[in-house]
């Protein structure tokens, strides 16, 4: 090995690689689904984003027009205080989205790497599996409890139960990618070739088993969202007054005689975010599965 | 299907707030006369709902919980009477006060037995008010009573108080909170295995959070008072499952929230009482911490806060907009200082300006304790309005007492208390809020000066004490209370002849269910 | 000749894919009948499967029958309902399948099975169980009884066929459509299979259709030939006489392309240009027409039809040219095929460039913590050595742990004990020196084309990969990428295609270009042919031939397929049970075998000689290879052994001791009784 | 069988011995002195020396842990620093509530899941089959408090057919013991028996595309009885797995349904006990519900040895 430059060459080609990959995960969002999915994301976004400005009254504009019916003015009605419910959700949204935005993607980044790190170390592979398995053994809203007493109940407590939580659906689907790519015979043709270990991960291992990944962060993106209004709605999560979908519920099902739209709203938007990411993930999906059906 | 006969509730704003006056309204507001005159047949369980679970642990501290089943197992020396305020004989038989009121005498029946079967004795009063001292059992008349300069017993059924301030008339309050505890099964109110008292029931079994059983006591020193065979008491904490337990499973719902008691409206088989007792709901501010250090601010707070919207939204028109931390009818209190502090934002502006601390930051610490979360909704959105820019924080019961304990609230803080029915001599050193180490910080000389003076008032000269300490208390405005509450029971109408006390504890003597 | 049986005509499918759809079979006839086994031939995608699900109307969802008929007892078969086919499929038309693993349903015991078979045709249920232990008896499982409440898993591949034609035969069936009933069997279990099947053909007086891709099982067992391709039957006749002068460009060249295990050497096996086309992407005209030596205009625009040749009225073929000249005229181009073999490569003095010397491999045995199975040695005490430009061909059956050593040497697995050298260096120890040196020299070309190749990299970043690993500058690597896929005889042109671009053969030639890329002596190929086409296997098998004789490559060929062994090998060696038990020169080996096992696979091993006697002269084993987790003490093969102690009760010794591997000169086997191996041989030839 | 047994039970110990510290150490990670809870907000330094020296908390933590586990494998599982009662017989009193919604969700998710399942995996073709899709997949996306919040809104409020709050008894009154445990239990069962169905339905599509059911057509079985002996039997194992993997979700659901239909069972337990501090209870809620949803896991695992000879038989 005398004349290479290995460094310039390999990350020509992981250039490469995951522009080709992004690409793909891109297109996929062109087609039908992916398209009505991730427009309404981005709807839903933007509103979150741009509430303040949507709707400058602000998330605590109260007056005394307790639990008025649906109407343009408020298409969800008002709650006890007066406010505007559909706003409120609105607002609501920003909590949702920012916990998945910001958990989600560690979860898949730290579980990638736990799952694949039994290519580095078998030992460490096997111990990360272990660690896996006693997240799994933990029904979700257990380990959610169990986060809130070392944590205590907020925002941090959410995002990190949503890490975990999410941490072994990604690290067993890196995991099964790396086992059934180790096996393959163009793993095992690299190796044969003295291909380093690394440059193998990352070349024909990494690519593949990015794949589920991709479809598995949409799909934890749903779960992350459920677990926040889970929580919430027990008290456990986002304290009030701060709205979020989950402490929406909370009060809204208190009322839900006098208002059910206090119910039904966040109920709606939670459905809405949660048919975005499933209408996404279906989309990757199937872009995925196109290009495995060689 | 149970609940079709509710039929379907569509509210708009209109009928919830006419409901809720036409709730007032038409409120059987009794006092201490038996509910019901039919002639009353023995037999048959009473069944109860409450939201808290029993705390015999606390037995002597003023707990939610605890006042529905507290003086059916025990009884008190003496309770007041919710229409008069004036003690009524129940262990005691009589009582007298030395001239300067600083010895106090009281004797009690000699017929009372343990439910163990021991009888009760004098030496059983003096452990109690021992106990309220202790502070574990978090009695909030500890202060009270450890001001008493000896408790003795003067006889196999008398006790002697002496004190170095008049022991009369606020030892009511405290004979009515300690209830008398049997000294050998002390320990087992801690778990709630052993709870022991004279009372006209006795205690069974008991399911933390769930269910409490009581049983006729047979040796009742009043036989002819125990008519009913036992009570059930189940621990809903779910207020709107609370309210439904009342169609068929329950014959009382005991402090439904306003909300949920508009589903009874109209249904003739379902009486709705407002008990007496309330919840008031303190405001508290740090005087020693900034922003608050600054009596104009303070005030303005007062001003800022739209108390009938509160009642209006969070409790359905249900309360009265009082900001008195004791009852409208004490002697002495004026119309001017029940509603010294009304909605007025823009007084609250020019207070604010006065004070230099337009758009200060006011943080919050709020017990998360249905409705005070609520309530500073409004609150936080009054304090918008009028320029300062509120950041509350909802914090669990556990931590906010914590807190408390540690007078480490925070420069404001939102509570709630209960105990309305004493007197404002007792309450002002039985509320954590306005007791000497109170969370506001607020320890002036002249406070503890005036609270003597009312303490040591006697007859006539109590109510001008009272106005005195009340003026100079809104003044300081240290503590707001945003308004008074009072408790909603549901019961069926064959359940009659029981009673509540002046702070609104139940008493099943001689109640039954068949009238 | 027997009365017709079945006769399918002008049968036509097609498929349905969304909107489109697909003619897949087109005017396909034939007639099987009673008594006679009717082989229909075809590569992968020709449609031979597919006619015979279409004869028991169970095609996919997505297909339909869109013309023809099947004629069977008088009465169209597609015409029938549903009900009234149902009460035929089973009773008098039955299946077999290719997978016996899979044939059978795993959580019902075999009985059930054959009882399902019988009570759904409306034999009471204690009839049924007595009839399916006969069955049982029948189809030669021993101890029926005992077995009967066995679940499918507990019987090996080949016990389980045999289950699964006990229930095809339940019924009396007059008819069994056995769909490549042994392509997953090894080949002394296929030996087994075919001779039921062709003994229970003749005591029961049925007909037999069988379904194959493999010449050499046509020619033994068969009495008439189909050739079908894309989706056509392009030949047919009785079996002799189409192997004897085949009327298709295509069955020629299938017949001539694949390498035989007996007669002539040559150098270069005749290959069939291209690769089979897909049914739904035919070539217009004559479907052969773009592989076809002697194609001209009109097959490019016609497509020829099925008609019988000239003088020979049994015999059909559809071929415009044939048809024209009456008769296939003589290869235009004399393949190379005739030049005599040349001489071997090697000097018998040059230095060993790979040696193993009592090599083991063993893999732990699994288990929980508790229960520790027992440890597999998959390699057990195997010396090898290659030289130069020389071929050692490595024959065995499924699970003998051929590929366990070959991945062993370039260091896939580790070595339990013994020593690997490479050109003279040890490399057991596979430190990092030792890695770099094995990975210099030694390559691997792995079984399956199409995981072989990471779908996601092209071919030229594929090739690129290993050049690198050459330690070739960047810059050269385009040059080096060009040579190297002229040296496999591809297109550079193609570099920037993806592998699913390819057809199975081409990956081939792109997997051994990337095992070239670093310029190694020695080759391990791991059954680099057998997943591929016969008409595309002589490709690869050339290139492979040519690269070792241009590059004195030294390689190591790994088969279960002893004639491709054969065509490649100077030397070969037999594994069985992780164990070498013959090794040789090839000729000597093939002509006078040192071992029965040898012996055995030899005769096993199918030929594409059609003789109506060769399938009774088979030495035919009992029994199925045992776990090598517990292998038999003594001579592992003793347990099979057609002259050991099953045959010969006194042989003692080979249930005692263990045989060495020991020989006349370079021929070495590991028998007690060496001579009676060729002996065994001869037997089976006469 | 044996053998199958001896290779899970290293695991399900690991499991539960790792769960086991993991509750263990809950309260100790939580912050703040049990033994000053215990002792009260004005007790002195001395009281809380002595109660902590009372409750072992002096001692190094393994050695706390150890007596802690001696303790709860003899059955003492500590006492509530809330009620001072036996953590024990706390949840004794609120199990029968848990149990009756845990057992009507778990038939419901089981006779929901499997029907479904069957028929989605039955039914191939035309409307009914996309319908079945559909509904497969929104309710396998909805949660259960979710699906209970639109149950409430539909059946409680819409149509009032169902009460929406509040427990009694099954055993006490039937009548509104089952029409107060409809919809809790649906909620609960409804997503995982959607996840039943969907995995059932995949198995029976793969178990379709084996080529033993192509033997059996061709033995000329009818569609109905290859449907039953062959797909289905050979689908069940999936089930019996899928089943033993969804009752832990099912539990954890409880915690969430137990709040929102306002019933006394162990999740609103679990919950006000996190409120109040009592980790003493929700170390010992927490560490239960790992416990029964890794033995009901190992149940199916045996259920599905039971069911497939190539495990029994190993």
């Amino acid at each position: 090995m005398t004349a290479t430059n290995p460094t310039e060459t390999h990350a020509g080609g992981r250039r490469r690689l995951m522009g080709e990959g992004l690409g793909r995960y891109i297109a996929a969002l062109g087609q039908p689904k992916g398209l009505i999915g991730s427009g309404l994301l981005v709807l839903l976004v933007l509103a979150a984003v741009f509430a303040p400005i949507l709707f400058p009254g602000g998330v605590d504009q109260q007056s005394r027009d307790s639990f008025l019916l649906p109407s343009l003015l408020h298409p969800f009605g008002t709650d006890e205080l007066g406010r505007d419910i559909f706003v409120r959700c609105v607002y609501a949204l920003q909590v949702s989205i920012s916990l998945v935005i910001v958990a989600v993607p560690i979860a898949a980044v730290l579980g990638t790497l736990m799952g694949l790190s039994g290519a580095i170390s078998g030992l460490l592979g096997e111990a990360f599996q272990r660690v896996f398995d006693i997240i799994l053994g933990f029904p979700s809203l257990v380990l959610g409890i169990c986060i809130v007493i070392v944590i205590g109940p907020g925002w941090l407590a959410l995002a990190t139960t949503i890490v975990v939580f999410s941490l072994p659906q990604f690290g067993r689907l890196a995991r099964g990618a790396l086992l059934s790519e180790q096996g393959r015979e163009y793993v095992l043709a690299a190796r044969v070739l003295g291909v380093s270990r690394p440059k193998i991960m990352i070349r024909h291992i990494l690519p593949n088993a990015l794949d589920p990944i991709f479809v598995q962060v949409s799909l934890s993106m749903i779960g992350g969202i459920f677990i926040e209004a889970a929580l919430s709605i027990v008290g456990l999560g986002i304290q009030p007054p701060t709205p979020s979908l989950g402490t929406l519920l909370n009060v809204g099902i208190r009322y839900v005689y006098a208002q059910p739209m206090y119910t039904a709203g966040p109920i709606i938007m939670l459905l809405l975010l949660a048919l975005a990411f499933n209408l996404i993930a279906d989309a990757l999906n199937a872009q995925v599965l196109k290009t495995r059906g060689e | 299907m149970v609940e079709r006969s509710g039929g379907r509730l569509r509210l708009n704003r209109r009928q919830v707030l006419s409901g809720g006056i036409a709730l007032a309204g038409g409120l059987a507001v009794l006092g201490g006369a038996s509910y019901g005159q039919g002639a009353p047949q023995p037999g048959g369980t009473l069944r109860l709902a409450q939201g808290a679970d029993a705390q015999p642990k606390n037995i002597l501290a003023g707990r939610a919980g605890n006042n529905t089943w507290r003086h059916q197992v025990f009884d008190a020396l003496t309770v007041l009477d919710s229409e008069t305020g004036q003690p009524r004989p129940v262990l005691a038989t009589e009582w007298e006060s030395s001239e300067d009121g600083r010895t106090f005498v009281v004797r009690i029946r000699n017929d009372a037995r343990f439910h163990t079967g021991r009888p009760l004795t004098a030496e059983d009063v003096v452990f109690t008010l021992e106990q309220v001292m202790v502070p574990e059992n978090a009695s909030q008349m500890a202060p009270l009573v450890r001001a008493y300069t000896s408790i003795e017993a003067t006889g196999t059924h008398e006790v002697t108080i002496t004190s170095d301030t008049p022991v009369a008339p606020r030892v009511f309050d405290v004979f009515q909170l300690a209830v008398i505890l049997d000294m050998d099964t002390f320990s087992g109110l801690a778990d709630g295995s052993q709870v022991v008292g004279t009372g006209p029931f006795k205690w069974v079994d008991w399911v933390p959070g769930a269910s409490l059983r009581l049983e006729r006591n047979d040796d009742y020193w009043a036989p002819d008072q125990v008519l009913l065979d036992g009570v059930e008491i189940s621990i809903i904490t779910d207020s709107t499952a609370m309210a439904n337990a009342m169609r068929g499973r329950v014959d009382m719902v005991l402090a439904m929230t306003p909300r949920d008691a508009i589903m009874f409206r109209g249904n003739p088989g379902v009486e709705l009482i407002e008990g007496p007792g309330a919840q008031i709901f303190p405001l508290g501010l740090n005087v020693t911490a900034p922003p608050f250090d600054k009596r104009e601010l303070r005030q303005a707070i007062g001003y800022a806060i739209d108390r009938q919207r509160i009642i209006d939204q969070v409790f359905n028109g249900v309360g009265n907009a009082s900001c008195l931390w004791w009852r409208s009818n004490e002697p002495g209190t004026t119309e001017e200082m029940v509603t010294h502090y009304h909605y007025d934002p823009e007084r609250a502006r020019e207070l604010i300006a006065a004070a230099g601390a337009e758009g200060a930051q006011v943080d919050l610490t709020v017990i998360g304790l249905a409705p005070v979360p609520a309530i500073y909704e409004i609150v936080q959105n009054n304090l918008r309005e009028v320029g300062l820019n509120p950041m509350g924080q909802v914090v669990e019961t556990a931590a906010f007492d914590q807190g408390q304990t540690a007078g480490d609230l925070g420069p404001a803080f939102q509570q709630i208390h209960g105990l309305q029915g004493f007197s404002a001599a007792t309450l002002v050193d039985a509320l954590p809020a306005l007791r000497d180490t109170n969370p506001s910080k607020f320890t002036p000389e002249r406070y503890r000066e005036l609270k003597d003076a009312l303490q040591s008032a006697q007859g006539d000269a109590y109510a001008p004490a009272l106005v005195e300490l009340g003026q100079f208390m809104l003044d300081e405005a240290f503590s707001h209370i945003l308004l008074h509450t009072p408790p909603l029971h549901a019961k069926v109408q064959q359940f009659q002849g029981f009673t509540f006390n002046n702070v609104g504890f139940l008493h099943l003597a001689g109640a039954h269910l068949n009238g | 000749m027997a009365a017709n049986l079945l006769e399918v005509r002008n049968l036509g499918t097609t498929f349905r894919f969304g909107q489109a759809e697909v003619q897949a079979l087109h005017e396909v006839s034939f007639e099987a009948r009673t008594g006679r086994v009717l082989g229909i031939v075809g590569e992968s995608g020709s449609g031979k499967s597919l006619t015979a699900r279409a004869i028991m109307r169970m095609l996919p969802e997505t297909a339909s029958v869109s013309n023809g008929e099947v004629l069977f007892e008088s009465g169209n078969l597609l015409d029938l309902p549903e009900a009234r086919m149902r009460s035929i499929r089973g009773s008098k038309i039955a299946m077999v399948f290719q997978d016996p693993q899979a044939a059978l349903n795993p959580v019902k015991t075999v009985g059930w099975q054959i009882e399902e078979a019988l009570v759904v045709h409306g034999m009471n249920k204690s009839r049924a169980r007595a009839r399916a232990i006969e069955l049982l008896g029948q189809v030669g499982i021993p101890e029926p009884d005992k077995r009967i409440d066995d679940f499918p898993h507990q019987f090996s591949g080949g016990m389980r066929q045999r289950v699964v034609i006990a229930i095809a035969i339940a019924n009396s069936a007059k008819l069994i459509i056995a769909d490549e009933p042994t392509t997953a069997l090894d080949v002394t279990i296929q030996a087994q299979v075919l001779r039921l099947l062709v003994d229970l053909k003749s005591r029961l007086d049925i007909g037999v259709i069988l379904i194959t891709h493999d010449m050499g099982v046509v020619a033994e067992i068969c009495d008439d030939i189909v050739v079908m391709y894309g989706g056509r039957v392009v030949e047919r006749g009785a079996v002799a006489g189409v192997f004897a002068a085949p009327q298709h460009p295509y069955t020629r060249n299938l017949l001539r392309s694949m390498p035989r295990i007996e007669g002539v050497r040559t150098a270069r096996l005749p290959t069939i240009p291209g690769s089979t086309p897909d049914l739904s992407r035919l070539p217009s005209g004559c479907a052969f027409h773009p592989r076809c030596q002697f194609a001209e205009d009109i097959c490019l625009r016609e497509v020829p039809v099925l008609l019988p040749m000239a003088g020979s009225p049994e015999r059909e073929a559809a071929c415009h040219v044939a048809r024209q000249n009456a008769g296939l005229p003589p290869d235009p181009d004399p393949t190379p095929s005739s030049e005599p073999l040349a001489g071997v490569r090697t000097s018998g003095s040059a230095p060993a460039i790979l040696e193993i010397e009592d090599l083991s491999v063993t893999f732990p045995g699994g288990g929980g913590w508790l229960r520790r199975e027992k440890p597999i040695v998959a390699v057990d005490g195997v010396s090898l050595s290659l030289r130069p430009g020389e071929t050692l061909g490595l024959v065995g059956e499924s699970g003998c742990g051929k590929t366990s050593l070959s991945r062993t040497i370039v260091g896939l697995n580790r070595p339990s004990s013994g020593y690997i050298r490479v050109a003279g260096e040890d490399v057991t120890d596979f430190g990092a020196e030792a890695a770099a040196h094995v990975r210099r020299t030694v390559q691997y070309v792995f079984q399956d084309p199409y995981a072989s190749l990471n779908p996601r990299l092209s071919i030229r970043q594929i090739l690129s990969e290993a050049l690198e690993q050459r330690g070739l500058p960047g810059r050269q690597r385009e040059a080096a990428a060009r040579a190297l896929m002229d040296m496999v005889g591809l297109d550079a042109a193609y570099l920037d295609r993806y592998p699913k671009a390819f057809s199975g053969g081409q990956r081939q030639r792109i997997g051994i270009a990337r095992a070239l890329a670093v310029e190694p002596r020695v080759l391990i190929c791991d059954e680099p042919v057998s997943a591929l086409d016969v008409s595309i296997q002589a490709q690869v098998i050339n290139i492979l031939a040519d690269l070792r004789d241009r590059l004195g490559l030294g390689i190591l060929f790994i088969a279960h397929d002893l004639s491709v062994v054969r065509h490649l090998s100077d030397r070969v060696a037999v594994m069985y049970l992780g164990r070498i038990v013959e090794i040789g020169p090839a000729s000597d080996v093939y002509e006078h075998p040192l071992h029965p096992y040898t012996a055995v696979l030899l005769s096993s091993t199918p030929k594409p000689v059609p003789d109506p006697s060769a399938m009774q002269r088979k030495l035919v084993l009992g029994g199925d290879m045992p776990s090598p987790r517990n292998p038999p003490s003594g001579c592992r093969f003793r347990t099979r052994c057609p002259i050991g102690p099953l045959a010969d009760p006194s042989r003692r010794i080979c249930i005692e001791k263990d045989p060495l591997l020991v020989g006349p000169g370079e021929h070495k086997s590991a028998c007690h009784f060496p001579d009676e191996a060729a002996g065994l041989a001869v037997q089976s030839k006469a | 069988m044996f053998g199958f047994l001896a290779r899970r039970l290293p695991s399900v110990v690991f499991m539960l011995l790792a769960t086991s510290v993991i509750a263990f150490l809950l309260p100790r990670l939580a912050g703040g002195d049990p033994a000053q809870t215990i002792a009260g907000a004005d007790a002195t330094a001395e009281q809380v020396a002595a109660i902590r020296v009372e409750l072992g908390l002096d001692q190094p933590v393994y050695a706390q842990y150890g007596r802690w586990l001696g303790d709860l494998l003899v059955g003492d599982l500590g006492t509530s620093l809330i009620t001072s009662r036996p953590v024990g017989q706390l949840i004794m009193a609120r199990l029968g509530s848990t149990l009756e919604l845990a057992i009507a969700a778990t038939v419901l998710m089981v006779v929901l899941g499997i029907g479904l399942g069957i028929l989605a995996g039955s039914i191939r073709k035309g409307a009914g089959r996309a319908g079945l899709d559909g509904a497969v997949s929104v309710l396998l996306a909805t949660p259960p408090h979710v699906t209970g919040l639109i149950l409430i809104l539909v059946l409680g409020i819409t149509f009032n057919l169902l009460p929406i709050s509040g427990e009694v008894s099954v055993l006490r009154d039937p009548l509104v013991g089952i029409s107060l445990l409809i919809m809790p239990a649906l909620a609960l069962a409804l997503p995982q028996a959607a996840m039943i169905a969907r995995l059932i339905q995949a198995r029976m599509y793969q178990v379709r595309q084996e080529e033993f059911v192509d033997l059996a057509i061709a033995k000329g079985v009818p569609p109905r009885r290859i449907v039953l002996s062959h797909i289905l039997r050979n689908s069940m194992g999936t089930a019996v797995v899928a089943t033993g993997i969804r009752v832990g979700e099912l539990l954890a659901g409880a915690v969430v349904i137990e709040a929102i239909f306002a019933r006394n069972g162990l999740g609103l337990m679990a919950v006000d006990a996190v409120s109040s501090r009592d980790y003493q209870v929700v170390q010992i809620v927490v560490l239960g519900a790992v416990v029964i949803a890794v033995l009901v896991h190992l149940l199916s695992e045996i259920l599905l040895a039971a069911l497939d000879p190539r495990i029994r038989l190993q």
